[in-house]
């Protein structure tokens, strides 16, 4: 089946950030988003675990799938909220179906 | 003297108390007990829903007096007021650079409803009966605090500018939303809604606080296995001094505007429990850089363990002998 | 007139209805105040538990009457029925398409057991009874709708044929499967099963009800916000007038087959409602290109509301009127 | 003889145990019911922490006799000596290897707190009591076994070594800290703790066993769903016969050591209960090559549902002829 | 150490497709799959959060690991599930330690 | 903006080895990793499902961003501690922000 070029940008961030987040990666032109829990992990910053968080703490995974070209600007926005803050950016070469809808 | 020791000692064998020690032991031992997010999300939904109905039960019950609008008036100046004297003492007595100890300060102005819940629980084995409208100060008293740590960073010259929207999300934040919401429906249903719910609400509340404690002790007890190097002795100190001095202005106000002696050692209470809930988050949009290892184990792993065992009967027994109750 | 009028306001003032409120308002000004989901599907089986048990008890000790099965054919015959009015009624009165009027139209068919609930606890305070066998009427007429609404898009010429699987997918739900299995077990062990987990299932079930009507409030609120836009005034019309022809044509069949006046009001409320959760679930597989913001919203955010608000009283009054109960 | 078919009918038809069949027929039917994972770890916290208590608070008001200590020995004696019996019997009528066989020995060594809890309902039902510290008997059979199913592997030339860590993980496990930190809540806080949490602990607690036992039944029919050709007739026979020998162990140690006749069932049933909780884990990291649909299936599709059903009845019917009770 | 190539599919797909998904990768072949929780994203069929979803709503993340050889039949079957529903399908090449899994 | 090379490691493993695999990685040279939760999936050892799971059972996803000159360091380490248990490995060719943090 035909594929179109597309990059898939990771983004796991504090959770009470993610709307800040997904608000800027809106207004950057992405089309959609999806949101994954995550229930741990480690870093600069110390080791820490879901289990038993008070409050909205703890990280989530904000996933997007873009156009090649419209990478430069998402990296812009998302590094924006990101950069004050505790979290971790990654981009993959990713293959989509439908490039219409990026 | 030795009716405070009596006192503590009572407390500190209770089945809450208790909990919260298991808790913390298992965490410290590193045992892999552990509570599921979501059922400490629900537990504490169940709380905040309990008591903010309760409070509006006896409320509609009770009657308004007219100390209502006076001591929402004092717990807010509290808030206000308490984060500029955590901020003075913490830059007297430790080394804390000016954002840590804004974001330190932020947590104690505002208030830890568990310790609250706790505080009753020991007000009712005593029979000693409290204003309902306390759980409203308690909500009142969430959110200005953060204010006030703003301005101290902006005041240094450092970035305390609010985010867009945060003022917004303060106080809309979930736990706000449920105590006062289930506050006005207690208040509207009044003792009929109360008896309905009853069952649910008020018979097994001592039992799930239990589990909620054993959790926050969890949490407080990996929280310090971490802290280890990051929080001083001085910084310790504050932990257990910042409260006593909380709740003497606690004191102070209560008897002003004329609080029962419940209702005043609830006012204490407020004034000298720390945030480790609303705040925090708080904290992670408005001054990132600032240290959650610092804040949260001072909150949760210094002073909650302090109010919940010796705190609570310590202002008992100085609002009972102040107010010759 | 007056009569449901008050009846409607006592209504409105209870704690599970302002629960509901409240959840509402906290999502239409966007708190961040959320229910784990988790947390929500413990209380939605807790609740179907519940529910089946006790109306299973319910038949073991008030015995069998002959009209058992004669209700549950009422029932099957109102939801296989009330989605052709549906449907009729939506194609007349807005401009959806065939294909979503048929999704919406299997909702109308369904039930939804919460609003079941909600209607016993009216009954219960009014010391109204009603057959114990309504819960397994309930449980019947969950899934005839959804064939119904296939039915209807195969014979406009579209894609409406049962995936393979989906017959056995829809009669094995969840939901079905725990309410006809409690109801079962309820039967068996009776009284004394009651007595046994009685302080489990009945004294705090109010309780739990009026969070998950909390929750219920947040999804309803966020979908609401959601479906500016989508959701015209004339389907908000059919949204209340559909509830209202289908308790008449239940409030016919529940006469015709000599219900008690509660057994009616109870039929009457199962017409009335409408389904959000096993509907909406079998819709996505099998007919997946009808706009769930339609059929969820107009389930969710205006019939339940309106069912549980105004609904139940003017369906009790009703049918006192007509029986003369 | 007819005793014991009354007996175990009326165990039968209890709410608990049709629960256990209802998820056992609807995951048999691949209905898709399920219970979400932090309902069922919430539940099993609760359990854990409401039976230690009970225990716990039962010893504190009766005393601790001086068979206390007997009985943890024999406990510990049991879950030690019952895995080489477990190994011989599977060695000599099924065609496991010998990694297999021991780690399913492993978990017939150790036990299960539900059928444990399943027995206290039998006999609080029948009014017998039972020694409050058969909690600690329990909490101690936990571990012991699965040191003998490492050393028969060791000593098979089996790679059975402790991965380090794995001892201080066993011991320190959840459900052992729970059981054995609520117990001591218990014991410390005694009848008037009891009395504070007693509506959250006691009154529920049936009910919530029900949906533990609901969800039991779920996970136990999708294993036997995938079980099918891995599981042999010799294995069932293994998962039937076995606790009938653990039981008598049991009895006898019972016998010597003086319970009462309550404990005498108590320990019969931990005797021949087998673990699916804390064993399977410490298995996947102790003998990860062995097979955890055996284990898994026998100890959670056979031997538990046996002793739910029949296995308790006859435990008790044998006790009582035994001891004249 | 020894890597293969491979192609990992990542299908986001209506929670009440999961399993109709999951038999049909079964069915062109595949030998296994994982199924990772979702609990919000945005798209061109709006926003959605888990929190407080009622029923089996919501969606899931279903992750595949092939040989590239096998990526055109995975990708026909997983879209006849997925094309009339809401869902995203992206492909990333990576690497595996042991091929013969795969 | 600048981006530089790293892999991105993902191991599926069982959830009661998880501390083990973490420490194995951090003792590899390992400066962060995320751990995200899994709700099911299917291998050679059968189908299985999170819901109603007792115990700490199930499987975790254990997410590893780091310099590519590591990547081999990293794998021994988790081979130990995966190859005796049910587990999937995979890599993926990623790019990173900031990278002095990996
Ligand atoms: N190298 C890494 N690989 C994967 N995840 C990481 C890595 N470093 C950090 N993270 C994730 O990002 C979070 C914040 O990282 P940090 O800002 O370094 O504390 C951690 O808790 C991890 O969840
Ligand atoms: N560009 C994207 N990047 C990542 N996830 C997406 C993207 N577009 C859609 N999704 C996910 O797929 C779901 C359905 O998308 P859609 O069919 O466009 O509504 C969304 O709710 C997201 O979870
Ligand atoms: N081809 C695959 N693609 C994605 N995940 C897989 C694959 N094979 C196995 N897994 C995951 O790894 C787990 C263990 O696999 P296995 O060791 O083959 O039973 C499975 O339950 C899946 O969650
Ligand atoms: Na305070
Ligand atoms: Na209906
Ligand atoms: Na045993």
């Amino acid at each position: 089946m035909e594929m179109h070029s597309a990059k898939r940008v990771s983004i796991v961030i504090e959770a009470p950030l993610e709307s800040r987040l997904t608000d800027a990666l809106m207004e950057a032109g992405v089309t959609g988003y999806t949101i994954m829990p995550v229930t741990g992990g480690s870093g600069r910053s110390g080791q820490w675990t879901r289990d038993g968080q008070l409050g909205r703490s703890g990280m989530v995974n904000v996933i997007c799938l873009i156009k090649p070209e419209r990478l430069d600007g998402l990296l812009k926005a998302a590094f924006t909220v990101v950069e004050p803050h505790i979290g971790v950016v990654s981009v993959t070469d990713a293959q989509v179906l439908r490039a219409e809808r990026f | 003297m030795s009716e405070i020791v009596n006192l503590a000692l009572a407390n500190l064998i209770s089945p809450i108390i208790l909990s919260f020690a298991l808790g913390l032991a298992a965490a410290l031992a590193r045992s892999d007990l552990t509570i599921p997010e979501a059922v400490a999300k629900g537990m504490s939904i169940y709380l905040l829903f309990a008591i903010g109905f309760k409070g509006g039960a006896s409320v509609a019950s009770h009657g308004v007096d007219g100390t209502l609008l006076a001591a929402v008036g004092a717990g807010i100046v509290l808030s206000f007021g308490l984060p500029f004297v955590a901020f003075g003492l913490l830059r007297l007595i430790t080394r804390l650079e000016p954002l840590d100890a804004a974001a330190v300060a932020a947590h104690y102005g505002s208030i830890s409803i568990v310790t609250f819940v706790a505080g009753t629980s020991v007000l009712q084995e005593r029979m000693i009966d409290s204003e309902g409208y306390m759980v409203a100060v308690a909500a009142a008293m969430e959110a200005p605090a953060i204010l006030s740590a703003l301005w101290l960073v902006a005041r240094g010259g450092g970035n305390g500018k609010m985010a867009p929207g945060l003022l917004r999300e303060i106080m809309l934040n979930g736990s706000i939303v449920l105590l006062v919401g289930s506050f006005v429906i207690g208040m509207v249903t009044g003792e009929k809604g109360l008896a309905q719910i009853a069952p649910f609400i008020v018979s097994p509340f001592q039992g799930v606080l239990c589990l909620f404690l054993l959790d926050m002790g969890l949490i407080a007890g990996r929280g310090l296995r971490q802290a280890k190097g990051i929080v001083t002795l001085p910084m310790v100190a504050f932990g257990i001094l910042m409260p006593m001095i909380g709740s003497l202005t606690g004191l102070a106000l209560g008897v002003v505007i004329g609080l029962s002696l419940g209702g005043i050692v609830m006012l204490m209470i407020l004034a000298a429990s720390a945030s480790y809930i609303a705040v925090p988050a708080a904290m992670r949009v408005a001054l990132p850089k600032a240290n959650p290892a610092i804040y949260l184990t001072l909150s949760l792993g210094v002073t909650f363990p302090f109010n919940l065992t010796l705190g609570i009967p310590i202002y008992l027994a100085i609002a009972q002998t102040v107010t010759g109750g």
